[in-house]
């Protein structure tokens, strides 16, 4: 049975990650930033803990509910950027974002597992989905580096 | 007479259902739009395009008048008075203006206002909101086992203090038709008004406001073949009379002093502005096409592609189907161990359109402990082919998400 | 860029234009709507026609992505942020929504509020509103012996109380533009926030809200090519994160609680239920017309044909003409010893489409010291032909009228 | 010149009442019904004084201002329903009506000058001031048949 372009979009890792979740759980303990995001329309929910020391993200924790999409995204993030700095995170972040919205983005650029989410771009409904806990990282990075999220874009 | 034979005419109406594969179940959010409304709309935007009722010339006169007759469609559509329709941006502007005019006025410290859990955000969050401000309590009618209103648990909630009782006629989740003419009466026994939302009932069913005695009623354009942005307010005159405008400005006025001001009269102190003149005009021509098929057509449709529909779902395994009782073509089901936001993506590569999420329900969806449902909801221009393709969209999504079990 | 001399390529998207002799001079009620908008209108309601935002399949989403496409296209249009951009259903809505929304929070009792008699009803009319339920003080600019709004007398008003003002840019009668800019600053200056009737000025002129900085703009789609039922508030992002809902329901919260809710950020706490969908998309589609014929040609076509205008009506013995120094397409006469609605009439056999009456501006009436005026008001699209009708209708009128002295 | 359609609606014994109104001015006395009509967005206003003895209409007054269809009508439906019955009155005003509005009407009810209103119905957009002076009769009438007017329909 072919089930179509579902194939490109739900791999067998984003799956994997999806019925075992990576650095789940949170932690205990003030030297993390802690950035909590929703989308109550679909009941995504999703918090997420980085610790970052001289620049560099050491440890990465992520919990919350959703769809299979947006916890895997949350797992293959935790794993993808721990141990790199947070200007390496950002460069994955950009590419990541325009992988999956469907723009130009750099496919030798090193993002491990999350290289298997370009399949969202072709279901654009899903790109929230796909984005949360990254929009989160995002939101961790800006606060660490010391500028206001008060009033992010979406 | 429509006959059912002539499904395949209906649907030629629709370009979507003419010109491609689409399985449209998504028809509680919206409806699809028939050529004839289009072609209405049209003719106001392309031919007129003029605003309404202080123009002298012909076509201003020809908008107002199209725009004035659409008023006495809905009135004759639902069995009220011309005055007593009063047009909104949609059925959530309505319900709020029953709530922010009539509530705000009316509703003191310790009186109670009945809702349900079964509501739409829209008919239950502007009686939240009344209720905060003015100290009131707001009690929901406690649901029975099936999640239902029932005028059995409507008369523990129902006292002399109730003022105000907001329920729905049929709820956009479960299809339930509440029995709101019931609770009307008792309602009036201890004085309270009721103000349904119609918004799931209007499209679907005749709906009498007269018989009901329902003292208002609000429903949208865009779920019974009309544009967007179009809904109405129907309110006994009386009560409209009674109650103070919400929005001030152009056109709702008589005299305009310095430091005060007198208004129009009901409806047109409740329509600030240049008015919705296309939607209006739509909304009109949407009535017009439905009265055409005719309400007979219409329920007999939906409830054969109901029962067929039920049938099939209650077969297979692993499908939580919430309401194997619904009183519509609403039915909301979930896939287990699947994100219904899963599912949507998976049945939209088939080409069927449903709705997954909490259907502005959050307390229904609490009530059935589940963070979203997925929703599939007929209309008239629907077939068995739909609910086919539905079951199969169902068949495969299961069989594609047990791949990775 | 487009030349005076494509004027007639211009004429040919408006159907009435293009297949009537009608002179169409009623543009500060209405403007016509062109085949660009309809397209974009009839794309929307036959190729998707379905809801938005919480839809999974393609056809939802493409209807999202169009309606919020249509905020970027009014922030990119007025200058602001993308949530800046608030829809409602028309002007009239949107300066209701900053009366009652932040009006109602802020303003307390004692404080003032500057409006003035050049302002249309609903300017004016939702800060008396106001100013009656806070027994707040709401205190007219004087207007100069012209009936204009100057900086001098604003002077006289402003107080270190005052706390709103709410002012148009351009009257929809005297066709004055306000020195809003300055005023802006001076307002600013004693801590007060600007709400800018902007009705009869985005239309007309590049309105860049960041250069001006005022706290509020509102307008209306269908004074602009758009459809009736849009229009959108403009406010400064920190003002309306600041500010409370005032319709609750579908789509503006976050969690619904039995007794309790959190809203979404702006815009979308305002926008309550199933959106404008069409009507945003139209004044997205609207937007790009007028970019497309761009306001260089808009403001040079309106001048010239306003000079050429009143060379002409100021020559006419018997016509009273109120605003002889107007900044813009838009002139109020009357005809000595005839009504202004015998005149409409008179106009109307000529196929000239003006209005009379008080144009939501009774003060000013009050002021003009007439019921009623005939108003006459240009868009891009007209031409000196049109203009050439105009005075013919108006010898005409005189010459009827002047049969029966 | 031509003048057109105006000059079926514009006829000289319209603009004659218009100029000089008869039974212009309100007089005192409380032997009067009155009723006071308006149309706030082209500024027409009227009030009109009717006597009624023994089910006939004796003494009619009108004032007001407004366009000279509104004005001049007020002018001839006083001089017409002065001394009929309030029966023959409803007959007239029923006719006019029907005439104004553009439906079928009977052309040998005498009506006075009222007849000359006929070009109304190729002005719809003024069928409002051609009718004002007459709703405010109506209402008179309803009022003294002890009909309630509070909740008139338009
Ligand atoms: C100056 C001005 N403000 C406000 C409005 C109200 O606009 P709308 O009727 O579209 O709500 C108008 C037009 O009627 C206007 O001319
Ligand atoms: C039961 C019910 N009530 C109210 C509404 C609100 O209608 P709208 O979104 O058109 O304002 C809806 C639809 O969304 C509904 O299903």
């Amino acid at each position: 049975m072919s089930y179509g372009n579902l194939e490109t979009l739900y791999r067998q890792v984003i799956m994997d990650h999806y019925k075992n979740p990576r650095n789940k759980g949170l932690k205990d303990g003030d030297d993390f930033y802690k950035i909590h995001l929703k989308n109550p329309t679909c009941g995504d929910d999703i918090t997420i803990q980085v610790k970052i020391d001289n620049g560099m993200i050491t440890d990465v924790y992520q919990d919350g509910t959703g769809c299979s999409i947006s916890m895997s995204a949350a797992s293959v993030m935790s794993e993808t950027i721990k141990g790199k700095t947070v200007e390496e995170a950002f460069k994955i972040l950009d590419n990541y974002l325009n992988m999956v919205k469907g723009e130009k983005f750099d496919a030798e650029l090193e993002m491990g597992d999350a290289i298997v989410y370009q399949g969202v771009a072709q279901f654009p409904a899903r790109f929230k989905c796909a984005t949360i806990a990254w929009k989160a990282l995002a939101q961790v990075m800006d606060e660490h580096n010391g500028n206001c999220t008060c009033d992010h874009e979406e | 007479m429509i006959k059912i034979s002539d499904i395949n005419k209906i649907r030629e109406d629709f370009y979507l259902l003419k010109n491609s594969d689409l399985t449209y179940l998504d028809n509680a959010a919206s409806s699809l739009k028939p050529q004839q409304v289009i072609d209405a709309l049209n003719y106001y935007n392309e031919k007129l395009g003029v605003n309404v009722h202080r123009g002298v010339y012909k076509l201003s006169y020809e908008a107002t008048d199209l725009y004035e007759k659409a008023r006495q469609k809905v009135a004759d559509f639902i069995h009220c008075k011309f005055k007593e329709v009063v047009f909104t941006r949609g059925a959530s502007s309505a319900l709020n203006l029953v709530a922010s005019s009539y509530g705000m006025k009316y509703i003191n410290e310790g009186d109670e206002i009945i809702t349900s859990e079964l509501e739409h955000h829209s008919s239950m969050l502007p009686w939240q909101h009344v209720a905060k401000v003015k100290k009131a309590k707001l009690i929901y009618v406690p649901l029975d086992a099936e999640h239902r209103i029932t005028i059995e648990n409507f008369k523990k909630v129902l006292t002399h203090k109730t003022k105000v009782v907001a329920l729905t006629h049929a709820s956009n989740v479960m299809g339930y038709i509440t029995p709101i003419k019931e609770i009307i009466k008792l309602a009036h026994e201890v004085g309270a008004v009721v103000s349904v939302d119609g918004a799931q009932s209007v499209p679907h069913m005749k709906v009498d406001v007269k018989e009901l005695d329902c003292d208002f009623i609000s429903f949208s354009g865009h779920k019974m073949c009309g544009p967007t942005g179009i809904g109405v307010l129907y309110g006994k005159y009386k009560l409209l009379q009674s109650m103070d405008p919400v929005e001030f400005g152009g056109d709702m006025i008589d005299y305009v002093y310095l430091q005060d001001v007198t208004f129009k009269d009901a409806p047109y102190k409740f329509e600030t502005g240049t008015p919705i003149i296309a939607g209006a005009i739509g909304i009109g021509a949407a009535i017009d096409y439905l009265n055409e098929i005719g309400f007979d057509f219409i329920e007999s449709q939906e409830s054969k592609l109901r029962i067929y529909a039920l049938t099939q779902l209650k077969n297979i395994e692993g499908l939580q189907l919430f309401n194997p009782n619904t009183d519509t073509g609403i039915i909301s089901f979930n896939i287990e161990g699947v994100h219904p936001h899963d599912v949507a993506s998976a049945f939209d590569q088939e080409n069927v359109a449903i709705r997954a999420g909490h259907h502005c329900a959050q307390p229904l969806m609490n009530c059935l402990k589940q963070v979203a449902t997925v929703r599939a909801s007929f209309y008239f221009y629907n077939t068995e082919k739909d609910i086919d393709n539905l079951v199969e969209a169902i068949k495969k999504a299961k069989e594609f998400f047990d791949l990775f079990k």
